[in-house]
């Protein structure tokens, strides 16, 4: 554990060192990692551990009898233990399903819970603020069934507009809402915006992505429906996501995708499907990825999330000041201002210079900051731009690294001037 | 191969070799339950006859391992005769007996092993001799087969007591 | 390259030496695994790929300007070459799919071509040696558009009875079969099913879950529309599995899943989707997995899928003859004789010993061989069984391994004699 | 920032500040074709007017970065007035400057690195100050950006030269 002896708090010197890439240097410079919404790096011990499981324990889960199959079996379904109690999952054996990304997570509730639950006319809130994993699968869903999508508005400050709320609500069956914005950095009010969803008889379905890896998720006390959310952004590897929904709704559901696993039987002509989470999880699952997800989500633990936000909205403060001190008015960050309803992600405007060259040059400093649009095109033209370069914190940054930044940002001035 | 002869007990093989109750009671008036265990394709047909608040007959059928299909002959020996209240805890006393390797497992997740409630293998008679199951714990989901299909028939047969 | 000097041969002495999982003991006996059916094991190289990637060069992919982002693209992208390279696909960049594992990739075709090709009364042609995984997805499409099925049966050898070929193929729009039984071991004829296929105007969608792994696989000689594979049963980590089709075919197919890196332009009441495979790919993909997937690739190449070939059709021969020779009438080895049409996968049945407890005793010798119905409940309806003990051969198993396997089979039979 | 200044040469930074045949014509009579950069965002608008063989009147609208934009607005300059025949020449050695980066990356991977095709950079004229992009391989989807939406703008108006 990473922590200063003296305070208790995170010491960043030491939580560095658990991350291999950031020995790595770039153009001759130690690398400057702040594009963690994108994807976050991983500590030694996710990599260790899915090491191990290759070089140890690796078989096919669920159906041997031999040792390893066995030992490969329970390190998959003790990460599903893992991910549960992380996000506070009562009975996480029955309601964690690993999927391909928190993509996938979402898409699974629209093609299951969403095209049996749904008909033409129903209603399902979004936001403008969504991520497009989160805007996509609905609109496939109204292409097939004829629903209709509304739009919770986002404020001037990047906050999402409730006033409309409870009329956005009436008649819905279910409010989708990302829990923090991957371009503003908005953390939004997940617990009230799921009273309200309830009162008004809807579920609500929480894309977790930006929130999970940075905020304490406890899916009792916000008494949410469903969570997505992605190993990659919270210190784990690629290739595995994760969906949590309720027991007795997912007891209700058709199965997803067909094929290995997810049965009980198979004939010809018909099939039966297996309980939850195993009737949407067809096929051979990511058994490596669940590994390494069960380890980074020790590694959270261990580290203490709330430390870890402790950590990231001081450095959101200190980013948002120094931007605003060195830079001034040259420098626009979209988004509210730094505090408990804002994480560490903050999608830059400098002058005129487009994100593209901000990140282009910033890269020349090992800098390594996302231009684009970040999956979230209509909000980026309710915001005006067409692309913002986006820096974003994890556990393991630090003043240095903001500084850094704005090295590059200031050099990015020079060359357009 | 000390632990294989803790597995595969005389009772046991005898059960598997010689199965009790084999066959199916026709139903209706039978209550018949088909159960499945998706991982290894054993597959078992349980037919059972409620009388007067007693198992007055019960049947199985269908294919599985010596731990699968000789617990289904214990079991069937076992609750033959037996009141509706007897066969409940039964059923209690066995599902004890196998889940103390999942509960502890379940447990060390939690990172707070507890001691599992303390059986009496007594009141099981011949079926104590699955305890050595749970040293193989895949194999517990073979053992319980039976046991769930049972539960599954009960619940179905008399919807009041589920 | 694990070769002998002398004949060129595969050496397993060496080969075996690449695989950690190897070095492990179990009840204090060394590991005999024969599993790689149902999962191979992987080699040091592809564990290295995976590692080196997450240590030096992880960032999302397609979006980032900076080094560590352009480096993380092009191993994603570069893994799409090699994966299309070695099935002599074409064009790789625009054919070769990512997808989680080969049942999604199957699913994948179901929900795309299958959605948009087939209504009601249109027939896919399946046989009774499909894996679940290529039965499941046709069932749940059949529910939803009313198709017909039609199974190519398996004769008595364990063969698929072709007698009936162009009967089940009038007026069927797809054939969707396995290349290789994963139960049976049985290699299918794909280059004439496809051209008895196209002759009756049907795709031909090929599952090579196990022929990729053993067999030389060119989708151009083969002629062939659809092949579905998974990376974890070709040395490959799990998470990732392969779709590849014909350009032509996938530009005209809807997207799949919804989300980021699938889509051209998003609105609040449409999107546009991207080109193939982007279109198909929504979501943060399995890049570390690809990145494996690649090494893996070329682990097989380098070692030559030829010698490999001729080193299982040789193992095969031996494991046949042993098992005829030691056990006798004993014990029935389901599916052809050991021959070209023949890959090392041998699903056993030993006097009256379930299958469970086959794999029970042979646990005790450290022999991973696995009991159950693999994912083929039709077949074994067919065959008359419930379950078989399966054991399935690797480039890294040698006598030594059967011998092995032999003495637990004795050994089990004595327990319950 | 040697490198950057071979990418943001004087040439690129002037058409990015004061981009040429900027605004959209009326369509129709207009072709226009609408561009995407889906992994950066960049938008592009193109209005194109082909009158007796030869582009009469080009417009570019949209948004992106230095590159894109220079690019698109150095383009649309070079086109002015061309016949189809030499737009289409200028495209292709256009974009074997552009692409002999990608060239030399697929070639790689095929274990086989081939010497990429020289161009005569010359018959490009300002459009050479974009050579410096080919250092930098995820511009290049930058720099094409319109020259592909003019392609698209090309076969659209005429299919028979498509
Ligand atoms: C023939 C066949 N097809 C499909 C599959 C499914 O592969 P996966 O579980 O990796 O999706 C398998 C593996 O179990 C197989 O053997
Ligand atoms: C808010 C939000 N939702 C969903 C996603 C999608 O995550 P993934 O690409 O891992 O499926 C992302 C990540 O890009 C995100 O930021």
């Amino acid at each position: 554990m990473a922590l200063n002896e003296m305070t208790g708090a995170l010491d960043t010197e030491l939580v560095r060192k658990d991350f291999p890439l950031l020995a790595r240097s770039v153009h001759d410079r130690p690398i400057v990692y702040l594009d963690s919404a994108a994807s976050s790096l991983q500590p030694s011990a996710v990599l260790r551990a899915m090491e191990e499981y290759y070089e140890a324990h690796h078989a096919n889960v669920h159906r041997g009898v031999y040792a390893t199959a066995e030992e490969a079996t329970n390190l998959y379904e003790g990460a599903r233990v893992d991910v549960g109690r992380f996000i506070g999952a009562p009975d996480p054996g029955r309601e964690v399903i690993f999927t391909k990304n928190a993509t996938e997570a979402i898409n699974l509730v629209a093609r299951t819970w969403g095209a049996t639950n749904l008909g033409a006319g129903d209603v399902v809130v979004l936001s403008e603020m969504e991520h497009h994993a989160n805007i996509v699968p609905w609109l496939m869903l109204a292409e097939s069934t004829g629903i209709e999508l509304r739009y919770l508005p986002v404020d001037i400050d990047g906050r999402l507009d409730l006033t409309g709320l409870d009329a956005a609500l009436d008649g819905a069956k279910l409010l989708s809402v990302t829990a923090m914005s991957n371009v503003l950095g908005t953390i939004n009010p997940v617990g009230l915006l799921a009273e309200r969803a309830h009162a008004a008889g809807a579920l609500i379905l929480v894309d977790g992505a930006q929130s999970v890896p940075h905020v304490t998720v406890d899916v009792r006390a916000l008494d949410i429906d469903f969570l997505a959310f992605s190993a990659h952004k919270m210190l784990g590897p690629t290739g595995i996501g994760v969906l949590w929904s309720r027991a007795n709704i997912l007891e209700d559901l058709p199965p997803f995708l067909g094929g290995g696993g997810m049965i009980l039987d198979v004939r010809l002509d018909r099939f039966l499907a297996a309980e939850p989470p195993q009737r949407f999880e067809a096929g051979t699952p990511p058994i490596a990825e669940a590994v390494g997800l069960g380890a980074a989500v020790r590694y959270l633990e261990a580290t203490g999330m709330e430390r870890i936000r402790a950590h990231e909205l001081a450095l959101s403060r200190y980013t948002l000041e120094s931007l605003a001190e060195r830079l001034g008015e040259d420098c626009v960050v979209f988004g509210p201002p730094a505090g408990e309803d804002r994480g560490g992600v903050f999608s830059l405007a400098f002058r005129d210079v487009h994100a593209h060259d901000l990140a282009q040059v910033l890269d020349q400093f090992a800098v390594c900051v996302r231009p684009g649009h970040h999956c979230a095109k209509p909000l980026m033209r309710k915001l005006g731009v067409s692309a913002t370069a986006r820096a974003s914190l994890g556990l393991y940054n630090d003043r240095h690294d903001v500084d850094v930044l704005i090295e590059g940002l200031a050099e990015a001035g020079r060359l357009f001037a | 191969m000390a632990d294989l002869e803790d597995l595969y007990r005389e009772i046991i093989l005898d059960h598997y070799r010689s199965p009790r109750n084999r066959g199916e009671l026709p139903a209706p008036p039978a209550q018949r339950v088909e159960g499945f265990n998706p991982l290894c394709g054993d597959e078992i047909v349980l037919t059972l006859l409620i009388d007067d608040g007693r198992v007055s007959d019960i049947k199985i059928a269908g294919t599985g391992c010596s731990i699968s299909q000789s617990s289904a002959s214990l079991m069937s020996a076992a609750v033959k005769g037996k009141s509706l209240d007897e066969v409940r805890q039964l059923i209690g006393t066995f599902k004890s007996m196998m889940s103390i390797h999942e509960a502890t497992l379940a447990d060390e997740a939690d990172g707070a092993p507890v001691e599992p409630e303390p059986v009496d293998v007594r009141s099981l008679g011949e079926l104590a001799a699955l305890q050595g199951v749970v040293k193989f714990p895949v194999r517990i989901k073979c053992a319980t087969l039976s046991w769930n299909t049972l539960v599954q028939a009960l619940n179905e047969a008399e919807p009041q007591l589920a």
